[in-house]
């Protein structure tokens, strides 16, 4: 297990730019974080940047998107300036990513075991029935109980819980530093939720790893995370403890917690979030939908 | 002096709160063609197109003569000054020739399309939304279609009907239409169990109601987006049925006819079959080049 | 809301539905041979060829002409001659062929192979040129390449196939002399060899007739360069559109996030996906191919199943129509259910 | 971009390879094959009861020998073909053929009076298109075994009709005057069908090739007969190719990979001219090019319009133009050159002359339509004659059909002008008078539709008393005024403007000699050609 | 109001045939608020689709104002009751203006006076005029389905049927379209039936409640019930334990009640 720094990854006034016809789109704005070996959330709106923050970090940003940063390392090595191929070494193996829907991020034609010991495969050379044995050892590890059988499985014959898990597994193959899951849970229903990230958690903190957990559901990071970023409108406007996240202090933040609905709200208004310009300052006016 | 009006225009098309449906219209319209004019080729195609239909339009003011005449004393001149394309067999003027064939080419384009697209539409959208018994018979029907050889339909149709352009335009459409049924019902099952659809159901709204108002104009864009890639074929085809003796009757400047009698030029005076071919390469070229454009803009799966 | 399907409650055919679905081929069959047949019967009653004088020619006397209507049962209603078609059809007999005095099966032997032999391999080109170059335009697209790729497409979709045919004639043999001119072999090695498969270039291997089996292919050359001009269009065409739909999946993202080199992430994650849907494609491509490109053989004096049931319709000649069609029909119904197999194969999702 | 390049660069190398491989392969033809392109789509069997096409004609005249024939060196005169002599009796009712002795069959068998009797027979009993020609002699299947017979090693003809000796003799030369093999075709019969099903694709002949194959739209090959009547032909092998494209034929002639191009167009034939390798023979054919008018309109019914037509076809600009070298202006019905042929072309194109024809017959803006052969060159004569009708007054939509399509509509007589060909059955000016003379019932019932003056719904007594006059005539320069009186007769009054008449350009190699083509398109002779 | 019992609802064919909903009953009164609560493919969407007509194959018996329901449902029926779907992005359709979408129904049920109709319709739900001809990609999420929840009201129902109606909205914009739909209700005494997969959501907006799993009810309650944490089936304590959060602990203790 390494453990030479407790600082992991450093992000420092990261902008992403999309130029379109009408002018340059700004996605995120000079967003500042650093991550150690604990557990981050992001949290925002939809359209609040916390996606293509979490691409940025691994570069998978859309070909045509303008990224720039004063500082992006990982683990010493400037993201940004790496070559491709530095890039392909650090993907997967150091620095891994969960996608929200498995539906979608599972390759539809190809078995899941075929996707998991590809992984393992192509960071470790290993020949294919050790890497064979490596995805059923992964499967089991995230609870699956017939791993031989569904290593012959598709994606679409699985459910979402399982695909989740699936993707977990895949993921975790090559023990990577960091884990970037992109709302992983949010298609799943509440109890296979929870499940879900109970794995991810013990997985987490089994192996010291890194993990950002961007997601829309303040409760859930509040109560999953040691530390929250809120962003908004492509900033961050707040970083606070988890524990701490009920006496937050920016209004944004306290909107969002005031305002859903809670078993003991029945029959009241709830309180409804009132947006002020000043919290996006500098930001076109057509980024605020988007 | 027009600086006032063109903001006004601008902010007529771009205003983001349009206050009339026209307005809504026009604005979608515009924004439609800014995707597509961002695209050179697509526009290359489009004038093109556009090229044939002015030629087709303005060909009595542009040609010497009507090219049906006969003239034997000038038979197979080389192009010139005076003759640009040259003179065919009998010694008619092929430039003329090639621009009142615009208006055959053109017809034979609207044509095709005012019988495919309706055909096409109307059992491909009644298919995929019906479903059950009536998806099953219509689709049989529409894989008959499909399984038989087209050129030999076509050829039966026009024998049948006699040769002449129209009949060999509707032969050409009658064998067309099965993939456009098939394009209409794979949209129509998919918009089939969208929530819009289940909306109007449950707002009272009939079949036909559902079919003409929201399922058919979601269909159409695919289906004119697969014509303009298919015109060229069609006009291919209806080139084809003239090579073989039964499209466009003599002395109708119809390009593929004009290839058909002119081949046997080909060796000492070959600007009598080449000049026709060119002209349905590049009309057929514009087609394909436009139809690529509007897949672009109708078809947001294929945006980048 | 329909239930999601588990890995736990098993996903293969059961014999049941295995069953239905032989069942269901069958009957597909069946209804297009009969919709094919039926249709093609119609046609030929509506034709204004009169399939008597077809026989009996321009100049016969009314009594040669009435005698010869009966004998070919016309004064029989439709639905009786067609019954009576059929009925001979089951029995295997697809009648004799007016134009060639043959039995159209015969014909069909003779006819069928020159055309398979020009589809397959104008298809074979198609794709092993087409495919590549789709992939290559779609991962670059909007760059030269692409703009290559693209514009050489709709060159072969916009080009009068006919008129290309012509043009190359004329070069390649006619001014160059590379290639030779019309037809399937030298007239002079006709009857030579034995036909036992039908292809030409097979059958003289077979007999050890090598000079024919070189002259044999040769003759190959240009009318399957035309042919593939358009499959390869389509086919480069298609697999551009198609795996652009698939750059854009999440899964694509997913296969980079693993850290596979661009050419894994292309040809192992997007091109499986792609080549689902380009089964059909190249199927369509071959079935239409198939149906015998009337104006490609009439070009290259090619003795193949589209000129033999034009020319066979031309002259009425509805036996020999009817087994053409039903050839050119069952071809397509087969490779239908061909690329449906493979797709089944190659998409699990398809299995189910 | 690099893999365009390579792509592009294999094709390149598949060529040449191709190319390369391909070298000695294209050489010129073997020395011993003739081999001749021209369109066989036209062939649907070698029975000579039954075939009566244009290839077909050919084909068997080089593969059986006739009882009476014309020979290649003297194409004008009838000989005997397997009849060595026949003698002429009972007033021209009867005629009795003497066979050559020593002939024999492909198959070895001798040629017989036996086999002579039995192929008249057959054809009769056949009752297939061509049996017109000798049921004209009043023969039918019931009466045909007494009619024609073998006595004493002669077979013995009776003619029931009043009949012109010369015309039966003529008629004779025609297609089913072929001898048959008649040991071998009843090996061959099938269910009494007199070997029906075996010879459409097969011979029994005694003439200088026998038929090997026949394989439809690609080829027909013919192998010699070494021990023919006149000595083996010069060549050994003659593979007649399906060519249908004339462009393509040129092609191949140029390449050298035909011997012989049977058709090819005028503007063909002079783009020849400065190629060494290639000649071109002038050989004029007896077919006739004419327009005929259904007199059933209403309006095109009237004599006058007639008259008119006659002066509204440029003639001569087409013959100078793009019929130049393969048709000569001719306007009888009996094609020039031949016996008894009227050579008077008074008509020319006058547009004003037209004009007040029609003016005083009160015709006036007419509409019709042209019915034509969606072959070259009618639909280019259709067009001129479109062009010089409009400056008449008269508006022609033109419809071209294939034959097959054609020839319903019009023995149904459901056009209103055509334009057609005609070739004579056989060398006898009754042959065509037979056809643009002859109507004697012109009801729609009578469905005499094998004469194109019932096609066209014209019947003219006095023109039917000349016909059978002119058919009947014992005494040759008696018969031959009164065909050319008939002539003149169909061109003054018919409704048939004939234009003209075929000259047939053989294009060969010029290595190629002894092709003969003579006036009928059944007189092709491959027998001298050597090369 | 609304009267349920007995429901079942199938879906598809022969072998495909899928049991959905498998014999379910509950009502709802004049004004009410019902919930149905469940995780996805509990069959509790199904229930809207047959009462609304848009699931055809059901049997049981369904009651609107003592008036029983047949298969068919006739033009009176579906402007007594109307629904608003869960997907705001999917449930207009992309090529008609907001105006047209409105007025369809209108159109529809033959209201005259359609332009005030439209006009006054979008004014209750909160959006001004310039929204009127726009299209719905123009729109946000929330502004979408305001627009739904305006199309459902234009004809004045007495029932609308809520597919989950904020799942795919962001919690600020959920907030505002509760509170949208409560005082609506509120104003025209409208009767709701509720369908959503979050416990808090359906505690927040109705009276009474039932948990659905596998397509059958597994427990009813009043919302005092679940208020006192006092579920008795332990699918619905379960529920209730996870619409607190994340916690370790407890999360081990769950069943899976598959």
């Amino acid at each position: 297990m390494k453990a030479q720094s407790r600082t992991l990854l450093e992000v420092e006034g990261l902008n992403i730019r999309y130029p379109t016809p009408r002018g340059a789109v700004e996605a995120v704005r000079n967003v500042s974080f650093t991550l150690g070996r604990e557990k981050l959330g992001i949290v925002g709106e939809s359209g609040s940047g916390k996606t293509q923050t979490g691409r940025a970090i691994l570069r998978l940003t859309e070909t045509h998107a303008r990224v720039r940063a004063d500082k992006l390392h990982f683990d010493g090595i400037d993201l940004l300036a790496a070559n491709e191929q530095t890039m392909r070494r650090i993907r997967g193996r150091r620095i891994s990513m969960i996608m929200q829907d498995p539906k979608y991020s599972l390759n539809p034609v190809m078995s899941v075991g075929e996707q998991i010991a590809e992984v393992f495969r192509v960071h470790s050379g290993a020949p294919a029935r050790k890497a064979r044995r490596r995805a059923v050892e992964m499967l089991d590890s995230v609870r699956i109980r017939d791993p031989e059988r569904v290593y012959r499985a598709y994606p679409h014959e699985v459910s979402g819980g399982m695909g989740q898990r699936i993707m977990i597994a895949m993921m975790m193959t090559p023990n990577p530093d960091i884990i970037i899951a992109d709302e992983p849970t949010s298609a799943l229903d509440v109890t296979v939720q929870l499940q879900v990230l109970a794995l991810l958690d013990d997985m987490v903190s089994d192996n010291g790893m890194g993990l950002i957990f961007i997601s829309h559901d303040l409760e859930l990071v509040a109560s999953f995370c040691d530390r929250v970023v809120v962003m908004y409108a492509g900033q961050v406007v707040e970083v606070v403890d988890a524990g701490a996240l009920h006496q937050a202090r920016h209004p944004y933040t306290r909107g969002l917690l005031n305002c859903l609905p809670r078993i003991g709200t029945h029959g009241r208004d709830l309180p409804v979030l009132q947006r002020r310009s000043s919290w996006a300052a500098g930001i076109s006016p057509r980024n605020r939908h988007a | 002096m027009t600086f006032p009006a063109l903001r006004g225009a601008r902010e007529y098309l771009l205003s983001g709160a349009p206050r009339s449906a026209l307005q809504a219209r026009c604005q979608r319209v515009w924004f439609s063609w800014r995707t597509f004019s961002a695209n050179p080729v697509a526009v290359a195609g489009l004038l093109i197109v556009l090229a044939l239909v002015s030629a087709a339009v303005i060909a009595p003011w542009i040609t010497g003569s009507d090219g049906l005449d006969p003239e034997l004393s000038r038979r197979l001149l080389p192009p010139s000054a005076a003759h640009w394309f040259g003179t065919d067999e009998l010694g008619r003027d092929i430039y003329d020739r090639i621009i009142w064939g615009a208006r055959i080419t053109l017809y034979i384009v609207t044509l095709v399309g005012a019988i495919v697209v309706p055909i096409g539409l109307l059992i491909g959208t009644i298919a995929g939304y019906v479903g059950g018994i009536v998806d099953t018979v219509l689709m049989r029907i529409t894989d008959i279609f499909l399984a038989f050889p087209r050129l030999i339909l076509a050829l039966a149709l026009v024998a049948a009907l006699g040769p002449g352009i129209e009949n060999a335009v509707i032969a050409i459409a009658l064998t067309t239409w099965s993939p456009y049924a098939r394009i209409a019902r794979a949209e129509a099952l998919t918009l089939r169990g969208s929530e819009f659809i289940l909306a109007a159901r449950a707002q009272g709204a009939s079949t036909g109601g559902i079919l003409l108002r929201h399922i058919t104009p979601l269909c159409v864009s695919s289906v004119i987006v697969r014509l303009t890639l298919d015109m060229a074929g069609i006009i291919l085809t209806a080139a084809g049925l003239g090579f073989l003796g039964l499209g466009a009757q003599p002395p109708t400047p119809e390009w593929g006819a004009m290839i058909s009698t002119g081949r046997q030029f080909l060796l000492d005076q070959w600007w009598v079959p080449t000049i026709p071919g060119i002209a349905i390469f590049i009309v057929s070229l514009g087609f394909n080049l436009l139809g690529d454009g509007l897949r672009d803009v109708m078809d947001p799966r294929h945006n980048a | 809301m329909p239930e999601r399907a588990e890995a736990e409650s098993g996903s293969g055919p059961t014999p049941l539905s295995a069953l239905s679905t032989v069942a269901g081929s069958l009957l597909t069959i069946a209804s297009t041979f009969i919709g094919l047949t039926a249709v093609t019967f119609v046609i030929g009653r509506v034709m204004p060829v009169d399939p008597v004088l077809a026989i009996v020619g321009d100049r016969a006397s009314q009594d040669v002409y009435d005698r010869v209507f009966l004998e070919l049962g016309l004064d029989r209603p439709l639905y009786e001659q067609y019954w009576r078609y059929l009925m001979q059809l089951f029995r295997g007999d697809f009648g004799t062929s007016i134009m060639t005095a043959q039995p159209v099966l015969q014909d069909l032997i003779r006819f069928f192979p020159a055309t398979l032999e020009l589809a397959t391999l104008a298809t074979l080109v198609g794709v092993l040129a087409g495919v590549p170059l789709g992939v290559v335009a779609a991962v670059r697209q909007g760059r030269l390449t692409d703009h290559l790729v693209r514009i050489f497409g709709l060159f072969g979709y916009s080009v009068p196939i006919f008129w290309l045919g012509m043009v190359a004639l004329l070069i390649f043999y006619g001014a160059l002399g590379w290639l030779p001119g019309p037809g399937r072999i030298e007239v002079y090695y006709d009857g030579i060899v034995a036909p036992v498969t039908g292809f030409i270039v097979i059958d003289a291997a077979y007999a050890g007739e090598w000079e024919i089996v070189r002259n044999a292919l040769s003759h190959l050359v240009l009318p399957v360069a035309i042919l593939s001009t358009y499959a390869l269009a389509y086919i480069a065409r298609m697999t551009r559109s198609f795996m652009l739909d698939q750059l854009r999946q999440e899964y694509m993202l997913t296969a980079r996030v693993k850290g596979l080199s661009e050419r894994a992430v292309i040809w192992r994650h997007a091109f499986r996906n792609v080549l689902v849907q380009l089964i059909t494609i190249i199927g369509l491509t071959y079935a239409s191919l198939l149906e015998g490109s009337v104006l490609t053989e009439t070009i290259f004096a090619w003795p193949g199943i589209g000129q033999y049931i034009t020319h066979s319709l031309f002259n009425s000649d509805m036996n020999a129509v009817l087994g053409g069609t039903i050839v050119v029909g069952i071809s397509f119904v087969g490779i239908n259910m061909l690329s449906d197999l493979l797709y089944k194969m190659v998409d699990p999702r398809a299995r189910a | 971009m690099l893999r365009i390049n390579k792509t592009q660069m294999g094709l390149a190398a598949a060529l040449a390879a191709t190319l390369a491989w391909n070298a000695p392969a294209v050489a010129a033809t073997p020395k011993d094959t003739l081999i001749m392109a021209r369109d066989i789509g036209d062939i649907i069997t070698f029975d000579p009861a039954e075939a009566f096409e244009f290839t077909t004609g050919e084909l068997l005249t080089n593969i059986y020998d006739r009882l009476l024939m014309h020979e290649p060196d003297n194409l004008q005169e009838l000989v005997g073909g397997v009849a060595e002599s026949w003698e002429i009796s009972d007033g021209g009712k009867t005629i009795t053929f003497k066979i050559r002795p020593g002939l024999t069959f492909h198959s070895g068998n001798p040629v017989t009076a036996d086999d002579v009797t039995f192929s008249l027979r057959r054809v009769v009993k056949l009752n297939k298109t061509p049996v017109f020609i000798l049921s004209q002699f009043g023969w039918n299947a019931d009466n045909v075994d007494d009619l024609v017979q073998t006595v004493d090693g002669r077979t013995r003809i009776t003619v029931t009709e009043d009949l012109s000796p010369g015309l039966v003799l003529n008629a004779l030369s025609a297609t089913v005057g072929s001898v048959l093999d008649e040991k071998l075709v009843r090996e061959h019969e099938q269910d009494g069908d007199l070997g029906y099903e075996w010879l459409k694709s097969n011979s029994a002949a005694s003439g200088p090739y026998r038929l090997i194959t026949w394989k439809a739209n690609e080829l027909v090959t013919l192998e010699a007969f070494p021990d023919y009547r006149h000595g083996a032909p010069a060549t050994r092998r003659v593979i007649m190719r399906h060519v249908a494209e004339s462009s393509a034929q040129r092609l191949l002639l140029e390449k050298g990979d035909i011997d012989i191009a049977r058709g090819l167009t005028p503007d063909q034939v002079q783009g020849l001219a400065n190629n060494p390798d290639v000649a071109v023979d002038d050989n004029p054919k007896s077919d006739i090019v004419y327009m005929a008018v259904n007199a059933e309109h209403p309006v095109l019914g009237k004599p006058e319009v007639w008259q008119a037509l006659r002066h509204l076809a440029d003639y001569s600009g087409m013959t100078s133009s793009f019929l130049n070298g393969q048709f000569k202006v001719h306007q009888s019905f009996w094609p020039s050159g031949l016996w008894a042929a009227l050579d008077d072309n008074p008509f020319a194109l006058d547009v004003d002359k037209a004009r007040r024809i029609l003016a005083d017959a009160g015709v006036g803006g007419l509409e019709i339509t042209l019915d034509t052969l969606n072959l070259e060159p009618y639909p280019r004569i259709a067009q001129s004659l479109q062009a010089t009708m409009r400056q008449a007054g008269i508006e022609m939509d033109i419809l071209t059909a294939d034959g097959k399509t054609l020839w319903p509509k019009y023995r149904a007589r459901r056009h209103d002008i055509i334009l057609a060909r005609w070739a004579p059955d056989y060398l006898d000016p009754h042959s065509n008078a037979d056809s643009f003379a002859h109507n004697p019932d012109n009801r729609a019932e009578a469905k005499l539709t094998g004469k194109l003056a019932w096609r066209n719904a014209w019947a003219d007594d006095d023109v039917n008393r000349q016909t059978e006059m002119a058919r009947n005539a014992l005494d040759l320069d008696e018969r031959k005024d009164m065909y050319l009186q008939l002539q003149g007769m169909i061109q003054d009054r018919s409704p048939f403007v004939v234009m003209f008449q075929r000259n047939e350009q053989t294009a060969r190699r010029s290595n190629v000699r002894g092709f003969v083509s003579g006036p009928n398109f059944d007189l092709v002779f491959y027998r001298n050609t050597t090369k | 109001m609304l009267d349920v019992r007995q429901l079942h609802v199938y879906f598809g064919r022969g072998a495909a045939r899928n049991h959905a909903v498998r014999g379910i009953s509950f009502s709802v009164s004049r004004g009410g608020c019902f919930g149905l609560v469940g995780e996805s493919g509990s069959g509790k969407s199904t229930v809207l689709k047959a009462i609304c007509g848009l699931a055809p194959n059901w049997h049981g018996s369904l009651h609107l104002a003592q008036t029983a329901l047949t298969q068919k449902r006739g033009l009176d029926f579906c402007r007594r009751v109307q629904m608003v779907f869960q997907d705001p992005y999917g449930s207009l359709h992309p090529r008609h203006t907001i105006d047209q979408i409105l007025a369809e129904p209108l159109r529809i049920h033959r209201f005259d006076d359609i332009k005030t109709r439209i006009i006054r319709a979008l004014e209750e739900v909160g959006l001004d005029l310039t929204f009127r001809f726009r299209y719905p990609h123009q729109l946000s999420g929330g502004q979408r389905q305001r627009v739904a929840v305006a199309r459902a009201l234009v004809t004045n129902p007495e029932v609308v049927l809520l597919d989950e109606p904020t799942s795919a909205l962001d919690v600020s914009v959920q907030a505002e379209v509760l509170n949208l739909l409560a005082r609506l209700r509120r104003e025209r005494n409208l009767t709701y039936v509720l369908v959503s997969h979050d416990l808090s959501v359906v505690a927040h907006m109705c009276d009474r409640l039932a948990v659905m799993q596998h397509g059958r009810i597994v427990e009813s309650l009043d919302i005092d019930k679940l208020h006192n944490q006092r579920p008795s089936h332990p699918y619905t304590r379960q529920l209730l334990l996870a619409s607190r959060g994340y916690d370790r602990k407890t999360i081990d203790a769950f069943k899976d009640f598959d």
